[in-house]
């Protein structure tokens, strides 16, 4: 995914690459949250994103290139100014997996049951207004997640 | 340097981990260390307290998920407390208020570990 | 410039596409402070490099774009670990200029006159090891900043 | 929000800026059009007191070369305080201390403007 270099007067772009290790999500949230702010979410909503984009990461580092440092996280944001949105798209090209079969897990059974991991989607679909996993040819593994910037009063 | 901070305090047969920083992917062994240490102690009496953390995900949630069976098995708990509102909306989102007992201040979890005897 | 998304062991590599807005040059300083330490430098260090990228990041939205905000900055940061070196380039595909008529202010003669302006070079040669300006066909633009890890002790 | 901040105190014939935040080419404009403020009020005798401020760069400079000449043509002055070693540091590459009286506090800075009259 590449992101033109022109922008519409409608949009802003903000494009990250950085290397695929846990020691740099720091840098990352603190990117993600910055953008956010900037461009109008509050402070809680903010965090939120933060969250969400910390969990596809982890994920990406986990188990896309499962440790493999030397790979690189691909984050590109999108704010979309009439639609008043803020779209992230985590791009890996790493071993990929089958989002057909990635659901919220039962978190009553999970509860029970006490599982290590799995949290990560949930806390990403409980955390944004939409989450959307792809599987492109090349391959590229790719999780956007949505927030919209005028429903600070909604419940999620 | 790592931006995250475990302090220990021992309090009878009760172990308070002061949390301090970020727990996430990158820090989570951190505290799993931590955590291993009193279990091979025989600590199973814990608390942790959230006062200065900042900032949790699903890695640092796992931490616990991971020791809880072993702890409640041998008696003991893991019991959470002083958490800010920011991190108690992530455990709450997940339902692990549910799992978890949380209280407001150490002095609070360290009475309930005395009543229970 | 496009960096390549294999890494060797010895390279690190970050990328940042930002909108050539002077809001944005919060998020770009705080990035590269970041990147910075996480590195390796001190703080000391950190800050002189995060100076230096926002001299050239300012060039760049006043000079290459004219204050057209839906132009896109392009930070590519590599830390080399042999060389222990971070370098940082700066890229705009703006109106360009020559840099071989950029050489330092003699700043005697600034101060006496009191002008306002051109201390952003001067600026950067001080704070930086190394600086390199290049025009290359597209039109691109680069500036590369070059910091040494292990000099610490050096005056500069 | 902007991230820079400048609280306006006058003590007799003195204005005191005290400035906060970061002073680079967004903010630059806000601490040029409080100053702009004071030259339209035939205020010329100008001390700005940098304690908060936490950055500078060559934009924020700029504005004091912008006005330095007008305020001393008016029999004014520009007088610098209270700078973090960082903030100096910048000034200091540049040679700037030969040309602003920089001084430790504002107390400084306001005597010095008495002593001159
Ligand atoms: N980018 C990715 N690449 C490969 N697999 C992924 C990716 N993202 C998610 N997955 C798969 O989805 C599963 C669920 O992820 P998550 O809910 O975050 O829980 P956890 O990471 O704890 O397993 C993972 O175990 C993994 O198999
Ligand atoms: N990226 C760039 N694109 C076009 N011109 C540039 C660029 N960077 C520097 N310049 C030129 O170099 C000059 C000196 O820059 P600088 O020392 O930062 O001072 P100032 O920005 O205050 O003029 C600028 O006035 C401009 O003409």
């Amino acid at each position: 995914m590449k992101l033109a270099v022109k922008n519409q007067r409608t949009k802003k772009k903000f494009h990250l690459r950085i290397p695929s290790q846990t020691e740099y999500l720091e840098i990352i949230r603190e990117f993600v949250s910055r953008v956010a702010r900037k461009v109008g979410f509050k402070e809680d909503d903010a965090s939120k994103i933060e969250l969400a984009v910390d969990e596809a990461c982890t994920n990406v580092i986990e188990h896309a290139y499962g440790g493999d440092g030397k790979k690189m996280i691909d984050i590109a944001i999108q704010v979309d100014y009439p639609g008043q949105k803020m779209s992230i798209i985590i791009t890996d090209q790493g071993r990929g997996f089958d989002p057909s079969k990635l659901r919220a897990p039962d978190m009553k059974k999970y509860l029970q049951e006490m599982r290590v991991g799995g949290l990560g989607v949930y806390l990403m679909q409980s955390l944004m207004d939409e989450i959307n996993f792809e599987v492109k040819p090349g391959p590229k593994n790719q999780v956007k997640l949505v927030k919209y910037l005028m429903n600070n009063q909604r419940q999620k | 340097m790592n931006g995250f901070e475990v302090m220990r305090v021992d309090n009878g047969e009760v172990s308070v981990l002061r949390i301090k920083g970020f727990l996430d992917a990158h820090t989570a062994s951190d505290l799993e260390r931590e955590i291993q240490r009193l279990l091979d102690q025989k600590r199973f009496k814990i608390v942790v307290n959230f006062r200065e953390l900042n900032y949790i995900s699903s890695a640092g949630l796992g931490v616990f998920m991971g020791f809880i069976e072993e702890v409640r098995g041998n008696k003991g708990d893991i019991k959470l407390t002083n958490m800010t509102p920011k991190i108690f909306r992530v455990f709450d989102l997940l339902g692990f208020p549910t799992l978890y007992e949380i209280r407001d201040d150490e002095q609070q979890a360290l009475q309930s570990f005395n009543n229970q005897k």
